[in-house]
């Protein structure tokens, strides 16, 4: 892997932020995007572009080519038993709304569904949500103080028999942690119940078989991958997205309507209401060309050496502290310092050119969990160099001394 | 090191070392004020006579900026009228939001110095809502 | 209104297709984008790409400016009281289906949603899986024969006080109507009820002002405005949207979150969860921007004078027959030929490089109504001229020669 | 005029007078196609037998190619057994739908003139349906 190669992809990195060089720390909150995705949508849209599947003529026909190519790619990016598995979405997030509206409506109250200590946001409030509507109980598995999975409490708690739907993350945004989702899978369903992974950090870092896993539901989001804002993707077995009824009501989702009563298409147009994120599609489809043709293996070496780096030098600046110790993780570091905010962390880190992020990261009750308001986090995409995470480590020392 | 500029010696001073942090005895009012975004939290507590502000003490989880807003905060109004209070939390909004309004609420001279001390924030946006918190609390004990 | 100049900012017009020179008639499905709204995308991807709101760094702080930058661009756009109120969705039907799911939700069974006998599916089947699954009522206010609303029917539909919401478009995908809104507006008011109008096609062809036209809730859908696709807009007002729950849970839209129970955030914020369709809203911001540069003065009286070339020649085309007559249209014609198929029209029309749509326009009950079950349609953009009109009227003779 | 190769005059002369329009009498079976996107509608009753298909009528709502591939499949499954019938839908859709599986089809020389005329919709995706629509209410006639 050349990374100055890879870099020159990227305009955007050399730039300079409050006469800095940029050093961009933040891909787990939204990924740069290489030029060709960009150049594959901007020529879309300057030569190929029609709206899709309603159009007779040829001009309709190769941009419903295109969408659907996309759709191809995305399964087997995720080793999808079929094409028809995949369901475009704005992104992770609703791709989990979309499984806690319709899957969810499946459910009975008193039926569960378990989520961890870890979930961002998207995979919690929309349970929530679910919870409050319908009278399903939701229940939490508690993490370790390290930042794994206890999987003696998923076991407890799946031992009721009680649980209809596990969702868990298959990485954790503000841990790194990945979860051992062949094992979650494998007691989840020998308990009998489902299985959602969110996907949304993990396939940026390692090779994703959802047939190898053996889950129920997958999703992920284009703009953490290289790719478009504004496209996502849920992946589920077909017999589920079948038994599930649709999520919104539109053109493109029904096989014939009456004003008594609609008849739905089938799985996935179903759940793609409307004229759909065409040319983001098209843009996921090539990033995830361009990621595999670096290939995850080189994209794997690459991060764990930064991630190894980071750990080693990190730790070498006065006051810090690294949160959480997983067995396993992707290229994702929070941290907090020693009487200094992470929010002053991070603008005296911007000030000097390095974006990293800083607050709860849309997981607050994992923060609560850990006893803590808000972290400071840096993580790391294909273009980060271990000299970025020198700069990073530098000036936070600099910072320490600035404000102890 | 670069960038400092936000972080006025007097504002780094007061975050290690409030001058008004704590709960004020006889409190007529509370109020607290959070920003979800970040966590930071600001509870108040102030003491009001017919008079004004008699007292005010404030408790802040939160970043250096948040920190030092609420005590200057507290030290500007304590002893003013509540309508004086109020427009100091206005004025120093202003400085921060308001590019045109900024100049005129600083040239006015309203301003006591603990509170100038913010102006470099300006140019920061995402941070503008730690120095204006606790302010927005202040507006909800005074309500 | 400088037509050649317009058109040279849309290379994709200038292709061939099948041999032929494009001739694009379909702008209703979807329009195509001018150059500035690809470069502005391309740019943001480029060289100003972050994500936002969460981000303490310079960078996320633009693109943030940028993102609510364009909602302040479409509230002007719309005229909306405020910025507060416009909500970025992914098209106008999420828009609607977001109204359905939350508004939706306060209605109490018995309740009346009206519809008209002439919406798109995107306005009609949510309210029916609404009614399904609430136990509201659903009516529909039917249409002329020439393809105008039944003002007296409206009213009578409106009478006995059980309507809480009417839901109607703007303007007919089908038929090109554009309906009395102001008139609509008054109605449902007198009668207690709030209104919604569906403003994918209306926006296109006039200025609309929400207030002005006294609505509740307004959509339309960035796609065939000249903007990009996967993003829409929902207007309604203020206290219409901080009184309806939340629509989907995650990052973002919740104020504070513990495992119990999360706070909303406020409006519009509490719409819009997970990362939103950023770099389609700055675009879309520059459709805007495109479009009000040219002026809907001109782009008005363009497009009437097209529509009323192409009512003018194509009665000439033996056994054609134009669907509707409505008293006011905008640049939006369906026909029919005697013995020859719609779809058969719409190949032959292709394979002479014009693209227009035929089949039931995702409007079946619409089609139910006329007695049709499909019809061609061409539609008209910025970029059309009345030389094209000539050749699709001049081929349209041949096609019926070559069938009858 | 151009492009007018996917209306073969064999197309065109069955969309304009079917020879297997109508309803077959003592129907043993009876199914129906649809397209929603387009509204087309083929109903088909047939007649079976130990034998296979003994008669095949359809009623058919769409667009020529659509009715003329609803009549040249009557006209193609007439007396064969229903293995025969439904194998003939095979290569019909692999000659249309598969570049590849198309040549094979064709080469083998199963299939009647009346079926090869469709041939040049091959590229027009969208309009495949139109032609297969008769075949897939056929299956499930037969299923
Ligand atoms: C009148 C009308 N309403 C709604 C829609 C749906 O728009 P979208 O598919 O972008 O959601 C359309 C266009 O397809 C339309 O013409
Ligand atoms: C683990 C995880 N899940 C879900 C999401 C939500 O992704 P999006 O905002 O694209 O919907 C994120 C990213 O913000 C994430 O890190």
């Amino acid at each position: 892997m050349n990374i100055s190669e890879i870099r020159s992809q990227f305009p955007i990195l050399s730039q300079k932020v409050h006469g800095k060089p940029l050093v961009f720390l933040d891909s787990a909150a939204s990924a740069q995007k290489p030029d060709v995705v960009i150049d594959s949508m901007a020529n879309m849209m300057r030569s190929e572009y029609a709206n899709i599947h309603r159009g007779l003529h040829w001009m309709s026909e190769r941009a419903t080519e295109a969408y659907e190519v996309a759709r191809s790619r995305v399964a087997s990016f995720l080793g999808a038993a079929s094409r028809e598995e995949i369901v475009f979405t704005r992104n992770s997030t609703e791709a989990i709304n979309l499984v806690a509206y319709t899957y969810g409506s499946l459910l009975k109250p008193g039926q569960v569904v378990l989520i961890s200590e870890m979930e961002h946001h998207a995979n919690l409030v929309p349970w929530q949500m679910l919870r409050d509507r319908t009278g399903i109980e939701l229940r939490v598995t508690p993490i370790t103080d390290d930042g794994d999975l206890d999987l003696d409490a998923y076991g407890q708690h799946l031992s009721d028999g009680k649980v209809a739907l596990v969702a868990i993350t298959h990485m954790s945004n503000v841990l790194g942690t990945i979860t051992p989702a062949e094992r979650l899978v494998a007691m989840a369903h020998d308990a009998g119940a489902k299985i959602l992974l969110d996907g949304s950090q993990a396939v940026v870092h390692r090779k994703t078989d959802v047939q190898k896993l053996g889950a129920d539901f997958y999703t992920f989001t284009g703009h953490k991958l290289y790719g478009p804002t504004g496209i996502g993707v849920l992946w589920a077995r077909r017999e589920l997205l079948d038994a599930m009824p649709p999520f919104m009501g539109g053109g493109d989702m029904i096989s014939s309507v009456t004003f008594e009563k609609s008849v739905w298409a089938p799985v996935p147009a179903k759940f793609e209401a409307g004229t759909p994120a065409i040319v983001e599609a098209v843009g996921l489809g090539t990033a995830i060309d361009w990621v595999e043709s670096i290939g995850y293996e080189a994209i794997g070496a690459h991060e764990a050496a930064l991630t190894a780096h980071a750990l080693r030098v990190l730790p070498d600046v006065p006051g810090l502290s690294i949160v959480g110790a997983p067995r396993e993780r992707g290229g994702v570091i929070s941290f907090t310092m020693e009487d200094v905010h992470p929010h002053d962390i991070a603008t005296l880190l911007d000030r000097n050119g390095i974006a990293v992020r800083a607050g709860h990261h849309c997981a607050e009750p994992l923060m609560h969990r850990l006893g803590l308001t808000a972290t400071a986090r840096a993580s790391f995409g294909i273009y980060t160099t271990e000299d970025e995470i020198d700069v990073l480590a530098e000036t936070l020392k600099r910072i320490r001394q600035f404000f102890v | 090191m670069d960038g400092t500029s936000c972080y006025d010696t007097l504002i780094l001073a007061r975050s290690r070392k409030p001058e008004f942090a704590g709960i004020v005895e006889n409190a007529t009012a509370t109020a607290q004020g959070n920003n979800p975004m970040c966590g930071d939290r600001v509870k108040l507590s102030l003491r009001a006579t017919d008079k004004g502000v008699a007292g005010i003490r404030h408790e802040t989880r939160g970043c250096a900026i948040c920190q030092a807003s609420a005590d200057l905060m507290a030290e500007a109004v304590t002893g003013q009228s509540v309508a004086a209070a109020l427009e100091l939390g206005r004025q120093f909004t202003d400085m921060l939001e308001t590019p045109s309004a900024m100049d005129s609420a600083v040239e006015r001279g309203n301003l006591p110095a603990g509170l100038l001390a913010f102006q470099p924030l300006r140019t920061h946006r995402s941070r503008l809502r730690c120095a204006t918190l606790p302010w927005t609390a202040l507006g909800e004990a005074l309500a």
